[in-house]
């Protein structure tokens, strides 16, 4: 990964050198090892302290939204699931694809510091590089290996996407992931399996550890309204009481607007503080929207229809209960 | 620590009356309704009907609002696909609920609680049988707790 | 001093749960957070950190001040007295607890919030050492002794392996002691070496952790100057407008008061609010910060600069949380930095 | 706080009967807001409404909500009293405690609750809704025709007369359609020809009314009164304004393997032709598919004898934008598709046709002219079977469902002309059943069966062997239940008529409905049988369902009246509830514009000041003329920036609140 930090360095200095853009989003190294950021760039000697390595997790995309408000041009760099919200936010209308120079990054996938942590290796932690399909933890006493699919985030286990979709210049190799289909709904099927009540109780247990913080929208590369409706306290539909009711409420909403423009990054499970996985309500609308109108993954092909901005006459019909007649 | 009282206040279900909200469109199944009406086909009056021009007029967010509320069952009711006044209107009414009766049923809410029908001006006796039969499947799942906002008093 | 075993950590309780309501660091999920003790649930005081600071226990995310009753055209209101019983809350890190203290700066100086001082009154409040910091903590900045029982908490504790050491500072920290002291037995010497050689041990690992540096008297200059500071065009860039950050934040005690309107009748109630958010402080003419650069400014501002013009002290107790939490990995620790120039 | 009156409609006992007036008065008394209650025994006589106006103007009522019947019923009665009051019309609210209350439920106690939970309901509306006001947009003094046949020319011709423009648009090289093909028509058996070419005429030199013959609809803009029709003028290759129509060209033309459309396939044309001798107009066209200077780039020999130099090869498909105030679709109807019905071998044997081939087969202007003759050797017939309802009144899924309705008739009338010039070929019709309802259609049948000797058998056609030169016919005489085996010589098939196969894209284009046979949809099937869903587009003819000339005739005038009235008002009054867009709130995705059925949202470029800056921003615009109210967009929009005057999300939430009460 260092060498194509080196490039991704060199890249950013020399568009901002000769004027391709005024502006570049990277990632910059924080206090810990796990601490990669967002930054942007306005200045060549700036470009000195961008970094590629395993905890560039946050997604640059939607930034463009408030950057392009500027007139200025931008040069991004974007993974493969944040190209698809690049695209997701290309269809929203809420960039500009003309202001926008697009540095792709196929990703080798991402480290989860919280897996760190739990495996107990945290702990004097310096650094963290990967290599190929392992992971080196580096501390004062020395280096461990170990396989970099175990610390991978969740998400990233299942990404089908890890190259980028849309790009105008791509930094490395084409990376390649084995990942099956078979695992992407297993966690919406064990879901599925259970009765109503079971269900019922395994959300409510989830969404009632829900603290209204909005992480989960506000990362969303989906949820790019300029005003969220629950933001808006004139539409009457939301409240901020603590109420189990009215998170179920958010919850659900959130999903359903998202529904076949979710672009799959896994994001709203990554930042919930309490650890609410909302990625499977999503994978479930996922999982339903192949199921009966075909595969449609957000973000890929931006010329597409969004399932729910289109039909088709002999859509499937799940509610007819009885035989048209009686007229 | 939320503002709930952990329990609803249990109803007694042998005197349970459901309350069932139906979202019907005014150029099919509200008229449909009325045909109920004229041809004095019974059905609950714990059925209770707001009108929508359209079912496409029925937002995702009506619908969660009314179990919010202590409805018992929702139902949208819409003209018959390819009849739609608006044309197309309730081919996006499909789609939408489709998705979203899957989401509901997927957080843990009973099939039986919301329907989406087809009921057409003619159709009195199909609003009066859907009616019934809706009423009598949510009676035997009895209240509806799931998503119910306990500080409404119904 | 006393001390209490560990095995005796199951009978303490259920002991303390009948006369009081217990709040304790609960493991769910593999996540600790501060919750109402039942019977069955894990507790893990072993944990430094719980998630989500155990403000809600004194300052509720939801609390109804008063309920509403329309018959007809007459409308009856009915305040809401807070019917809980006296609490304990258990396990309270140093941090946390000066962070009561600077969330009591606000409620309980004239005016004073009545709902909050009676919650408050209701409760004692047991501290535990950090016998491990971590390496986000940075509590030391704003002179807090994690190995020390801050001040204000009812009874300090100390973890020494087998037992914890358990030190009443307070009269209701005595009245709790005298309660239970069935089940504790009294320090011994070499119990109060152990303490001390504990205390050491952390003074000593919190000047090797790694934001141990971090000091907010940096940000030097008149108010003015800070608050026209270039920085914050710089460093609310990437911020998402979230309030992941201020609502895990022990010491952010900002509110909002709204209506649940329930037909015939209703409740108003308060709830937590965030700076963060496109709608606070919303008001008639519109909203006084409406872009995200304003509003990051605002919480930053606040906690570095107006709260202690108005109180004497910082607004951060340098827990670390939002260190850990926020999504795009900004937080105090950056912004004291670069207000003090590092960059 | 609103002041809202609350009137309460006994109808009589029929609501009275079932739901406590007075307990419905106490509750909507207790309702925040309402402050006054009344009741009266009929709402809608004149003392009812005179009771409601009085009232609002008394009590200075600022909203009124009427507990009656449906507001199908009487809303438009209730709205009208308000406005006569000064009361915006779009304050008034109809709880409706008749066919949705008292009608349908017996418990006396249960009713009185729900009707007071529907008052509360509409109270709850009421108390949000605020005052519209419809706008007005002009209308175009000119009309649309979509097809060129009998309908079509019947509708132009008198929307013609009554003095507006008219354009009819035709998909082949000349208008007459279907009509133009028949040899004689029922039950008069006058020369189809005979009738309709001088109107065919008329409408070519009327002045009001100007051809797209060889054009299709491209696309559908607008909204009644003010369509916008692109219309696609197909490249004919000839220059209608030089070609005098000599006929040089179609003589000359050496190829002559296309299967000319007119006569059904039975005989051939040139690759330049004219449709038939008729044509109107009567200018050639080059199919380009078979002329040799299209395929080889040799040829051209008609461009070389046109005396008038006519021949354009380059010529190019052309687009017209015209605006219609009123549009009217009469594109006919086709026959199935036999291939599928094996049991004929209408695809293997030429002397196994369909109705239509026989309708050329007998026209003394057809291949034959006018001679009945087998079509695989030319020789006289002895026997003639017809099957009818080949395909119609057929549950499978080769057929259709409905009755095609024309072929009992024209059956009877292929048999009448068979006996009429040859009476000793022998005919056999097997029938399902015989459906002759018309002026004069049964007599006319009867006269088959009596006077001309037609055997009529009721029962289907089991098989059609070819047997050496014959075929043999398989049946089943259903009465004496004897299976009969006819030597015909040929077999003419009803083949069931249906809906053009791009009816539904064309309906799409016009944003109106079909059904499942994929005729297109009136607005309602007894009480508005030539409107559309869609305002100022009508229905003439086949497209809307099986039909035969005289009602085909009869509708296009309906049509036609219906489109002179739209055209006439000069001005319209639109649905004021229509959506409205919050453009602070609006983010300018757009998906709304996707999902509209009209059209009617559009994205516009606004200025925002932000940060003291003025920043450009997209957001969506609703064209009001356009807008039907659905409110489907209103659900596209996660922000709810999008919002229906009359629906608001608030005042349906409202509604939910009150109902959960």
């Amino acid at each position: 990964m260092e060498k194509i930090a080196n490039k991704v360095r060199e890249t950013a200095r020399l568009a901002l050198a000769n004027g391709e853009v005024n502006k570049i989003l990277g990632w910059k190294k924080g206090d810990f090892w796990y601490d990669s950021y967002p930054a942007f760039i306005t200045e060549e000697e700036g470009t000195a302290s961008l970094i590629w390595d395993s905890f560039c997790v946050a997604n640059l995309s939607k930034y463009l939204i408030e950057q392009l408000k500027e007139d200025i041009k931008v040069g991004v760099f974007l993974k493969g699931c944040d190209a698809r919200a690049f695209n997701q936010l290309l269809k929203d209308n809420r960039v500009d694809r003309d202001k926008v120079v697009i540095y792709g990054l196929p990703c080798p996938g991402m480290i989860d510091p919280e897996k760190v942590k739990k495996a107990g290796l945290a702990k004097g932690l310096l650094d963290v590089q990967k290599s190929e399909d392992e992971v080196v933890f580096i501390t004062k006493e020395g280096e461990q290996k170990f396989s970099a699919r175990e610390f991978a985030y969740d998400k990233c286990l299942t990404c089908q996407y890890p190259n980028p979709v849309v790009y105008d210049e791509l930094l490395a190799e084409e990376v390649e992931r084995n990942n099956t289909t078979e695992y992407f709904y297993q966690d919406v099927e064990e879901i599925e399996k259970m009765s109503p009540d079971e269900r019922f109780a395994y959300w409510v247990e989830q969404f009632s550890k829900c603290i209204r913080c909005n992480a989960c929208r506000n990362v969303c590369p989906a949820c790019s309204c300029e005003k969220c409706i629950f933001d808006n306290s004139k539409a009457n539909v939301a409240g901020k009481a603590k109420v189990d009711s009215e998170e179920q409420f958010f919850h659900i909403v959130r999903a359903y607007h998202v529904a076949g423009r979710c672009v799959d990054c896994g994001e709203c499970s990554r930042v919930c503080p309490v650890g609410i996985p909302l990625a499977k309500l999503n994978r479930k609308i996922i999982k339903d929207i192949t199921e009966f109108y075909g595969e449609h993954n957000a973000g890929v092909n931006p010329s597409l229809d969004a399932p729910l901005e289109t039909f088709k006459l002999e859509d499937i019909d799940p509610f007819e209960t009885r035989a048209k007649g009686g007229k | 620590m939320s503002l709930e009282n952990k329990q609803i206040s249990s109803e007694n279900t042998s005197n349970f009356k459901p309350l069932i909200v139906a979202f019907c469109c005014n150029w099919c199944s509200y008229a449909g309704a009325d045909l109920a009406g004229t041809s004095r086909l019974n059905y609950p009056a714990n059925v209770k009907i707001i009108k929508v021009p359209c079912s496409c007029r029925v937002n995702p967010n009506f619908v969660l609002r009314a179990f919010q509320r202590g409805a018992d069952g929702v139902v949208i009711a819409g003209c018959h696909p390819g009849d739609c006044h608006y044309t197309s209107g309730n081919y996006y009414t499909r789609r939408r609920f489709t998705l979203m009766k899957n989401l509901l049923e997927y957080v843990g809410l009973e099939p039986e609680r919301f329907k989406v029908d087809w009921i057409s001006a003619g159709e009195g006796n199909k609003f009066a049988a859907v009616m019934n039969e809706a009423l009598e499947q949510v009676h035997k799942l009895g209240p509806n707790r799931k998503l119910r906002d306990a500080r409404w008093k119904r | 001093m006393k001390v209490l075993k560990k095995e005796k950590f199951p009978q303490i309780w259920q002991a303390i749960n009948q006369a009081y309501e217990l709040y304790l660091p609960i493991e769910k999920d593999d996540r600790v957070n501060f919750a109402q003790w039942t019977e069955g649930e894990t507790v893990n005081l072993e944990a430094l950190k719980t998630e989500i600071s155990p403000k809600d226990v004194i300052f509720p995310q939801s609390e109804t001040y008063l309920k509403f009753e329309s018959d007809g055209k007459k409308l009856q209101l009915e305040s809401v007295e807070s019917e809980n019983r006296e609490y304990v809350l258990f396990g309270v890190r140093s941090c946390d607890a000066v962070s009561f203290n600077l969330i009591d700066n606000v409620f309980l100086r004239e005016p004073i919030d009545r709902l909050y001082e009676k919650r408050r009154n209701k409760g004692t409040i047991v501290s535990l050492a950090c016998s491990e910091p971590e390496e986000n903590c940075f509590c030391s900045s704003f002179q807090i002794k994690p190995e020390e029982a801050s001040p204000g908490v009812d009874v300090a504790a100390w973890d020494l392996g087998d037992k914890i050491l358990w030190k009443p500072v307070t009269e209701k920290g005595q009245v709790l002691t005298q309660k239970f002291a069935q089940l504790m037995e009294d320090a011994s010497q070499q119990d109060q070496e152990e303490l001390i050689k504990l205390q050491n041990a952390i003074k000593e690992k919190v000047k090797e952790l790694p934001l141990a540096s971090v000091d907010p008297k940096v940000i030097k200059g008149e108010l003015k100057e800070i608050f026209e500071s270039k920085v914050w065009d710089e460093l609310s860039q990437s911020c998402l407008g979230c309030g992941a950050c201020t609502y895990i934040c022990p010491t952010c005690h900002c509110y909002d008061i709204q209506d649940f309107a329930g037909g015939n009748c209703g409740e108003r109630f308060r709830c937590w609010d965030s700076c963060m958010f496109s709608e606070f402080t919303l008001m008639a003419h519109g909203n006084p910060r409406t872009t995200q650069k304003q509003r990051f400014r605002q919480r930053f501002m606040h906690k570095l600069v107006y709260y202690p013009n108005n109180h004497g002290s910082y607004a951060c107790v340098g827990c670390g949380r939002c260190i850990e939490k926020c999504p795009v990995n900004m937080n105090i620790v950056k912004v004291i930095k670069r207000l003090g120039g590092e960059g | 706080m609103q002041r809202i009156g609350v009137f309460v409609c006994w109808c009589g006992t029929n609501i009275a009967g079932t739901v406590d007036i007075d307990q419905v008065k106490q509750a909507a008394e207790k309702i925040p807001g309402v402050v006054n209650v009344q009741d009266y025994q009929y709402m809608c006589s004149e003392v009812g409404q005179n009771l409601i106006k009085n009232a609002i103007k008394e009590q200075k009522l600022d909203r009124v909500v009427i507990a009656s019947c449906s507001p199908r019923m009487h809303e438009a009665t209730f709205r009208k009293a308000a406005k006569s009051a000064g009361l915006n019309p779009y304050l008034v609210e109809i709880a409706n405690i008749r066919e949705q209350c008292s009608w349908v439920h017996k418990n006396k106690e249960e009713a009185t609750e729900k009707a007071i939970a529907l008052v509360r309901a509409a109270v709850a509306k009421a108390t949000l809704n605020t005052e519209l006001v419809p706008g007005e947009i002009g209308v175009e003094p000119r009309a649309l025709e979509i097809g060129g046949g009998i309908a079509g020319i019947q509708t132009a011709l008198d929307i013609a007369e009554a003095g507006y423009k008219v354009d009819i648009i035709e998909k082949t090289p000349s208008i007459g359609g279907k009509m133009a093909q028949i040899d004689k028509t029922f039950p008069t058996l006058d020369c189809s020809a005979c009738i309709l070419t001088p109107k065919m005429v008329d409408a070519s030199t009327h002045p009001n009314i100007n051809l797209y013959t060889y054009s299709e609809v491209e696309a559908v803009q607008g909204y009644v009164g003010n369509f916008e029709v692109t219309i696609r003028q197909k490249a004919r290759s000839v220059n209608a304004d030089k070609c005098t129509g000599c006929g040089i060209c179609t003589d000359k033309c050496p190829s002559k393997k296309a299967e000319s459309e007119f006569d059904e396939g039975l005989r051939k044309r040139g690759a330049i032709y004219i449709p038939f001798p008729q044509a109107v107009p009567n200018v050639p066209v080059i199919d380009r598919e078979e002329c040799l200077k299209f395929k080889t780039g040799k040829c051209g020999l008609c461009e070389r004898v046109c005396p008038s130099g006519a021949i354009e090869f380059n010529q190019e498909d052309t687009l017209v934008t015209q605006k219609y105030g009123a549009i009217v679709v009469a594109t006919g109807y086709d026959l199935i598709n036999l291939d599928k019905f094996g049991e004929y071998p209408y695809t293997e044997h030429p002397d196994v046709i369909t109705s239509l081939e026989f309708e050329r087969l007998t026209s003394a202007a057809g291949p034959t002219a006018g001679k009945f003759l087998r079509p695989s050797n030319g020789n006289k017939p002895k026997k003639v079977v017809f099957v009818q309802c080949v395909g119609s009144r057929d549950k499978s899924s080769r057929g259709k469902t409905y009755c095609s309705k024309i072929c009992c008739m024209y059956t009877a009338k292929h048999a009448m002309l068979i006996k009429e010039k040859y009476p000793e070929i022998e005919v056999y019709v097997f029938y399902i059943d015989v459906r002759t309802p018309g002026k004069n259609f049964d007599e006319f049948q009867r006269r088959a069966v009596e006077e001309y000797g037609v055997n009529y058998i009721k029962g289907m056609v089991g098989k059609v062997f070819p047997e050496g030169d014959k075929l043999q016919v398989h049946g089943v005489d259903a009465l004496s239940s004897e299976t009969l085996i006819i030597d015909a010589d040929m077999v003419v098939l009803a083949a069931a008529t249906k809906a053009k196969d791009d009816a539904q894209e064309l309906g799409r284009k016009l944003s109106i409905s079909t059904d499942a046979n994929n005729f297109f949809t009136e607005a309602h099937p007894k009480l508005r049988p030539v409107e559309t869903h869609s305002a100022g587009i009508y229905l003439a003819g086949a497209c809307q369902g099986p039909k035969d000339i005289p009602e085909t005739v009869a509708q296009s005038s309906a049509a036609a009246a219906k489109a002179i009235g739209l055209l006439n008002k000069g001005k319209l009054v639109n649905n004021p509830c229509v959506s409205q867009v919050d453009e602070q709130i609006c983010s300018g995705c757009l998906a709304c514009t996707k999902m509209c059925p009209y059209e009617a949202i559009s994205s516009q470029v606004i200025e925002v000041k932000e940060q003291g800056k003025i920043v450009k921003k997209t957001v969506a615009h609703v064209n009001e003329a356009l807008c039907q109210g659905c409110g489907g967009c209103t659900v596209t929009c996660r922000a709810g920036a999008l919002d229906l005057k009359g629906f608001m999300n608030r005042q349906i939430l409202a509604e939910v609140d009150a109902i959960c009460l």
